[in-house]
């Protein structure tokens, strides 16, 4: 008879998930489960509809990064116009990308992360949250949440609102930038650079104290997979394909993501609504790949900026080949983040980005086409094809954090076997396994948490799944 | 002509014999809800939003359609008056599938608005989610059915002013929808000029020119007006 | 009030939405730090407590997609004095619901079967995730709810405003907002 | 015609029925039909063939007989015997009965002494099951059409419509205006051109009194509206009747020729200077188009889509000019008014109620079928005697005036049948549809029932009516279901009360009747019914 463990919910994460732990008959960890219960339909949901609201609709995926779902649907409905947008519009969308990767990467960090790890895995529950660390260290929980406000007045700027703004079309953006909100924008720079200097400072030196969650929260072989410019630097707007195995060998390169149906497949499992995305020429479950913040630092050549390149450097450095440790998502994040407020301070810089044409205006050229970005937890796509009049037939979403499903699995078991003895269930234990998907800030609202009825619940079944006793802690 | 002196919301109001208490409130300053009025074309008092109460009438009566008199009592804005306009307000938004947030007219719909200004912050009816089309098949405008009111602002301003009359209702009661012709895809035609009036007057997202974004869609409020004033008056101001 | 602090207790629940309306109650940025000094905040996708406690103030956003989520607001309700749906899913609906205009059938079918490369199984009737509802429904459908905070997602000025006026034992100013604003 | 021919024509035919040895009505109504009137009819056709009796007995069709529960119903004008349940070889027997047939017949012959017939009072159905329909001189030895030569030849139109007005008379479509008071607004209107429409489009559920007069007595509907045109000063009249009753629009337009022919209609009537037409406009079957501004929209040839009153009809109705609207029942009325006089009809019904009322019973209750009361005749009599009680059952409520009227509770048995009265118990006189229910309906059901007509028929011009129909039936439907909550009653009583005080038109106004008046006597059914769990 196996017994189960289930988290649920697991939370500060972005979504609604529950996790299950399997004992088998001699009470260790046999294997455990990453569920993801939350469901909305969208692939279907917006059948019917006209592809110009797509942008608009398809935000509405997820409130984190709503950017990144109206870039790859803008995108997507760029390719259905067949034009290309106009610099100033080009220009727009990189900002608000990066503002999009600072503020969710802040989020994840300093809102969700840093009170385990600056508080400590083991602290008391009730406080280990963002109102936790403001008791604690409110001088770095208020350089957080600056940094965020940050990312998100760069959107409020751009877009006229901060969550779902109505900006980005096909064929460009809406609204033409203004000189005083640049200048506004660029006076935010300077502190930025300073706490990211700082978070990176601090998170570097708590590394030490981590070292058995390095090892054993999801260290493990895969593909990585990422988009990178002509010159193998990061690229989040627009770049191809790269994809590089757990010892930093590149594997395929060049690849067009409006052909990622050609290698990347998707799996559906009963036991989760978040599909399983794998590696084509490697077949399920064997084409495993990971992406974002991690994925992508392991696959560029650079990162194309002085002050992310010197902490790229000296990550490598420290760590080697060893680019496999889930654990390491959180300082890729805080350099990706000094990456992208450096691009933002260029591009503000860029006079183009003040151009006052920002939209092409074109009829439908076209019946199916795919957008794509790299979105803060991991490359997105957006797949449509659409009717003569423009009208929505069908819809596939390649949602970043899907895309670690595989990945997350593999981290909950590897973290549940080493950190789950029987008998003994402690909440820092299962606050570790529950850490172990926090590397990965799965943001399942977009692939699909139920604050539980159930702080912990250990369900008996049988092989046939039948439920033959329940405990509740 | 004749001048008519009446109290509407304890106001002295003058208004033109003929003049509907609606105008006659309106040039008054005193803003009484409407949904399928639109200035420029015959009124059909159906959306029953400006219904008002005349003292000594037992009947509420449609501010649109109803004449000035003298000595008049009327009140626009009662208790009675503002539940009646919420709960009809409640049931245009459980008919048909108004998602504002991704609406080409969010921030610019009538519809929207009203529900705004009558303090609406929820629908106590169940929604209904009929499955109804969008039509696109014109090359500069599209008809989403999802978002039509039933005003049939386009049908009058296409009928009266353009003399075109494409637009009718099909089918009655809830099954009501607006059809261009006999039936056939707007694209399809053959009484439509594509002089855009319809999309102008429509107070929803229902018709929109293509194209356009969540919350992109601007109408012309005005050009009707300067239609009429340039017809009656030959006077061609905006 | 939480026995310790004396501060009012403040929970937020997540249902079927996108958690911008959560992103939005992060955008009062540094206003946080006021909103602790007022407030307890327990029970929330942002904290660690798995089981929901008595509170004063509850903010939910989404809508009710499945029996979990049922069961889920049902007790959040019991446990909660003031109920407030949080931004237009739990409002209306809102794009949440446009799946009420298929079956449950085709939009599991195309979100699985029209789109994995490789079907390993479906996940319906599984036990480990949950019945998804025939229909999506707003909030108050199936709780009684106490306060109407509309918007895809409200401003973190309404949102200021709003706890503001509930932590000083106001009767919240609604009046004005708009779906989907 | 002249009105002397008129009386001379009269005379000849009451002498020839006279020397005829028998005349065999069969009722050729609907509902006989239905159940093999047209055999049984040419079963004694053949009968008088066969026994060579063409000339000395006579079979005829006839209008409703009132006994539907018992049809095919067949009256024998010799002996005035009333036989039910009759079939066709049966029937033969009528035309030269031998003793042992005589005692056959017996068994099929109706009590006409029973308070079936005893109890009821005939004026619009006067002629109902005497004349032949399809025969002018029928009608004309019944003294048809005395009453419109008396009005075009002895009377002003002045005094035509103070005939009306004395004698009490009120619509009988539903709403109960003084028909005097509203000839008079139409005659006082300065137009030259104005109308008179007759209102056929009965649509309730149910009820078929409209539908039996023009089928019985087609004439007595064109009489009553050629008067009403000389009083108005109208020459043009048309009759909208819905597209379903097929024998009704044969008959009348069979009547129609009849009185052209006879210049009983026309340009010269009488051969007097007074002249009118009518035509006939043939219905969709909408419910709606039952509403006056919506009728008047259908026959102009627009959506039948009611507008706003004012203005009412009687200043701008068809084509804007000044128009009568009346139904059936109401010109049914008005030939004996003239004939008999004003203060004839006011000495029948009550104070306010003057005249009778043809209701059309329906549901659990013995005798189904037509029968005409004088008004103020209370429900108990109409359904413990002429209607012969709830058989296996009890009595729980009658619902009158269709989907716009309500259910009467069993307290209220005892109450008077007339406009007001029945107002004041939250339902209304109606067209004359009257469903009698037992202990076995459910009341909420009965509502929804109702809601569900109002809201297929509503023509979805207003939103309270399209919408809140759908709300309201959608409420209902949960509360059948047992998923109903105590605030689902209080916004059904919310909506009640908004389509009542702002639809468009009558149709929308009174679709919560059925709602609010079961809600008004059975409000525990609906208490019964709500969900246990959920929220409250």
């Amino acid at each position: 008879m196996a017994e189960k463990i289930v988290i649920q919910p697991v939370t500060r994460i972005e979504g609604h998930a529950r996790i299950s732990i399997y004992l088998g008959d001699d009470g260790a960890v046999e294997a455990a489960q990453f569920h993801v219960i939350e469901f909305r339909g969208f692939e279907k949901l917006c059948e019917g509809r006209p592809f110009h609201e797509m942008p608009g609709l398809m935000s509405r995926i997820c409130g984190i990064c709503p950017v990144s779902h109206i870039l790859a649907s803008s995108k997507a409905g760029d390719m259905l116009l067949g034009v290309e947008i106009p610099p100033a519009a080009e220009r727009q969308r990189r900002l608000m990308n990066y503002a999009q990767v600072l503020q969710s990467h802040a989020l994840s960090f300093f809102h969700l992360s840093a009170p385990d790890l600056l508080l400590g895995m083991d602290a008391e529950p009730a406080r280990r949250n963002i109102f936790g660390l403001i008791d604690a260290e409110p001088e770095l929980a208020r350089r957080g949440i600056r940094l965020r406000q940050f990312g998100q007045r760069i959107i409020e700027v751009l877009g006229g609102k901060r969550i779902h703004p109505s900006w980005g079309v096909p064929g460009g953006v809406t609204k033409v930038l203004a000189r005083a909100e640049r200048d506004e924008l660029l006076g935010w720079i300077e502190e930025a650079r300073q706490s990211l200097n700082i978070a990176l400072e601090r998170m570097k030196s708590l590394l030490d104290g981590f070292q058995q969650e390095i090892q054993s929260l999801g260290n493990f072989p895969s593909l990585f997979l990422g988009t990178v410019n002509e010159e193998g630097e990061a690229e989040y707007y627009d770049g191809r394909i790269r994809i590089v195995d757990s010892e930093g060998n590149i594997v395929a390169d060049g690849l067009d993501p409006r052909r990622y149906h050609t290698y990347l497949g998707e799996a559906s499992e009963e036991w989760s609504f978040m599909k399983f995305p794998y590696y084509k020429p490697l077949g399920y479950p064997g084409g495993m790949y990971r992406v974002g913040p991690l994925a992508r630092l392991n696959v560029v050549r650079a990162m194309g900026t002085p002050l992310a390149d010197r902490e790229l450097r000296e990550f490598r450095q420290r760590n080697g080949a060893a680019r496999n440790e889930s654990f390491y998502y959180h300082l890729a994040r805080l350099i990706e983040m000094l990456h992208a407020v450096e691009r933002i301070e260029e591009l503000l810089l860029d006079p183009e980005i003040l151009g006052d044409h920002v939209r092409v205006n074109a009829g439908q050229n076209r019946f199916e086409a795919v957008g794509s970005c790299e979105a803060p937890r991991g490359t997105l796509f957006h797949h449509y094809q659409v009717d003569e009049g423009g009208l929505m037939k069908r819809a596939n979403l390649l949602i970043a954090t899907s895309q670690n499903n595989l990945a997350m699995n593999r981290a909950v078991e590897q973290a549940a076997q080493r950190f789950v003895t029987p008998g003994r269930l402690t909440e820092g234990m299962l606050n570790r396994v529950e850490a172990a998907i926090r590397c990965y800030d799965p943001c399942l609202s977009c692939s699909t948490h139920a604050l539980g009825l159930m702080p912990l619940e250990i369900e008996l079944r049988d092989r046939a799944g039948r439920l033959l006793d329940r405990l509740r802690r | 002509m004749s001048v008519k002196t009446l109290t509407i919301d304890g106001k002295m109001v003058t208004g033109m014999a003929g003049e509907t208490i609606f105008n006659a409130a309106w040039e008054a300053g005193i803003r009484i809800p409407r949904l399928c009025h639109v200035g420029g074309v015959s009124d059909v008092g159906a959306c029953r939003l400006c219904l008002v109460e005349i003292e000594g009438q037992k009947k509420l009566l449609a501010a649109c359609l109803t004449p000035v008199e003298e000595g008049m009592v009327v009140h626009t804005n009662t208790e009675r008056l503002r539940a009646h306009r919420r709960l009809i307000l409640e049931l245009l938004f459980a008919e048909r599938n108004h998602v504002c947030s991704v609406c080409v007219m969010n921030g610019q719909c009538e519809l929207q608005d009203l529900a705004a200004e009558a303090g609406l912050d929820h629908v106590r009816l169940r929604y209904q989610f009929p499955k109804l089309g969008v039509d696109t098949s014109h090359e500069r405008f599209g008809l989403d059915h999802n978002r039509c009111v039933l005003c049939t602002r386009c049908i009058r301003v296409c009928d009266e002013v353009e003399g075109a009359h494409t637009w009718d209702v099909s089918g009655r009661g809830a099954r009501s929808v607006i059809i261009a012709d006999m039936g056939e895809p707007w694209g399809q035609s053959e009484s439509c000029t594509s002089c855009g009036k319809c999309v102008q007057v429509c107070p929803t997202g229902a018709l929109f020119s293509k194209g356009r974004g969540v919350g992109e869609m601007r109408k012309d409020r005005r050009f009707l007006k300067y239609i009429v004033t340039a017809r009656e008056k030959h006077q061609w101001i905006r | 009030m939480d026995s310790l602090t004396k501060k009012p207790r403040l929970a937020t629940v997540w249902l079927g939405g996108c958690s911008g309306c959560h992103m939005s109650f992060l955008d009062l940025d540094e206003r946080l730090f006021e909103l602790h000094r007022r407030a307890e905040i327990c029970a929330s996708p942002f904290t660690d407590y798995k089981d929901f406690p008595e509170v004063d103030i509850t903010l939910v956003e989404g809508a009710v997609t499945t029996a979990e989520q049922l069961e889920e607001i049902r007790h959040v309700r019991r446990r909660t004095k003031i109920l407030v749906s949080f931004g237009d899913c739990a409002v209306t609906g809102n794009v949440t619901a446009m799946r009420n205009f298929f079956s449950v059938d085709d939009v599991l079918d195309r979100a699985y079967r029209e789109t994995a490369t490789q079907i390993v199984g479906i996940p319906s009737g599984n036990p480990a995730v949950p019945r998804l509802l025939d229909r999506v429904r707003p909030v108050h459908e199936v709780v009684k709810v106490d306060y109407f905070l509309q918007g895809c997602a409200p401003s973190a000025e309404e949102i200021y405003r709003l706890l503001m006026d509930l932590l000083d034992g106001r009767t919240p100013a609604l009046a004005g907002r708009k779906f989907g604003s | 015609m002249t009105v002397e021919e008129l009386f001379e024509l009269h005379s000849e035919e009451q002498a020839r029925l006279r020397r005829l040895e028998n005349r065999i009505y069969c009722c050729t109504a609907a509902g006989c039909v239905s159940c093999g009137a047209e055999g049984l009819r040419s079963a004694i056709a053949a009968a008088i063939k066969a026994e060579g009796l063409e000339g000395r007995v006579e079979v005829c069709g006839s209008g409703c007989l009132g006994l539907c529960s018992k049809g095919p119903l067949v009256r024998s004008a010799a002996d005035g015997a009333l036989y039910g349940e009759l079939p066709p070889e049966e029937g033969a027997l009528l035309v030269r009965p031998n003793p042992i047939d005589r005692q056959r017949l017996a068994a099929k012959r109706l009590d006409t002494n029973a308070p079936f017939f005893a109890r009821q009072l005939k004026i619009v159905l006067a002629n109902s099951g005497q004349v032949d329909p399809e025969r002018l001189a029928d009608y004309i030895a019944a003294g048809g059409y005395q009453a419109l030569a008396k009005a075009v030849t002895e009377m002003t139109p002045q005094e035509v419509i103070e005939e009306i007005k004395r004698s009490g008379l009120r619509g009988r479509g539903g709403a109960g205006y003084p028909t005097g008071l509203k000839w008079e607004l139409v005659a006082r209107q300065p137009s030259p051109v104005k109308y008179v429409v007759c209102n056929a489009d009965e649509g309730d559920p149910g009820a078929f009194m409209d539908r039996s007069v023009l089928e019985g007595d087609p004439h007595r509907v064109l009489e009553g509206m050629a008067i009403a045109g000389y009083a108005v000063g109208a020459q043009q009249g048309y009759i909208y009747v819905r597209g379903e009753y097929g024998l009704a629009i044969q008959r009348l337009q069979t009547a129609i020729k009849q009185a052209e022919r006879e210049k009983l209609l026309g340009n010269r009537v009488f051969e007097t200077g007074f002249q009118f037409r009518v035509d006939l406009r043939i219905g969709a079957g909408a419910f709606v188009c039952g509403e006056e501004t919506a009728l008047i929209a259908s026959i102009e040839g627009k959506r039948g889509q009611p507008r706003q009153r004012p203005p009412y009809p009687p200043e701008s109705g068809l084509w804007e000019k000044p128009t009568l609207i009346n139904n059936v029942e109401t010109f049914a009325n008005v030939p004996p008014i003239i004939t008999e006089g004003g203060d004839w009809f006011a000495s029948i019904g009550t104070e306010t109620s003057k005249g009778t009322k043809v209701f059309a019973l329906a549901g659990k209750i013995a005798h189904t079928g037509l029968i005409e009361v004088p008004m103020g005749t209370t429900l108990r009599t109409i359904v413990f005697e002429i209607g012969g009680g709830v058989p296996g059952g009890k009595f729980k409520a009658a619902q009158t005036g269709g989907p716009s009227g309500g259910c009467i509770p069993e307290q209220f048995l005892d109450v008077p049948v007339d406009y007001e009265s029945l107002t004041n118990i939250g339902s209304m006189m109606g067209s004359g549809g009257l469903i009698v229910m037992d202990e076995s309906s459910d009341m909420v059901d009965v509502a929804r029932f109702f809601m569900e007509f109002c809201m297929d028929e509503s023509c979805g011009k207003c939103i309270p009516c399209r919408a809140g129909t759908v709300q309201m039936h959608d409420i209902l439907s949960r509360l059948t279901r047992g998923e109903g909550t105590a605030e689902d009653i209080r916004l059904l009583e919310e909506l009640g009360a908004l389509l009542r005080e702002t639809s468009l038109c009558g149709l929308g106004q009174t679709a919560p009747n059925p709602v609010m008046s079961t809600l008004r006597y059975f409000r525990h059914e609906y208490e019964a019914k709500l969900a246990s769990g959920g929220r409250q």
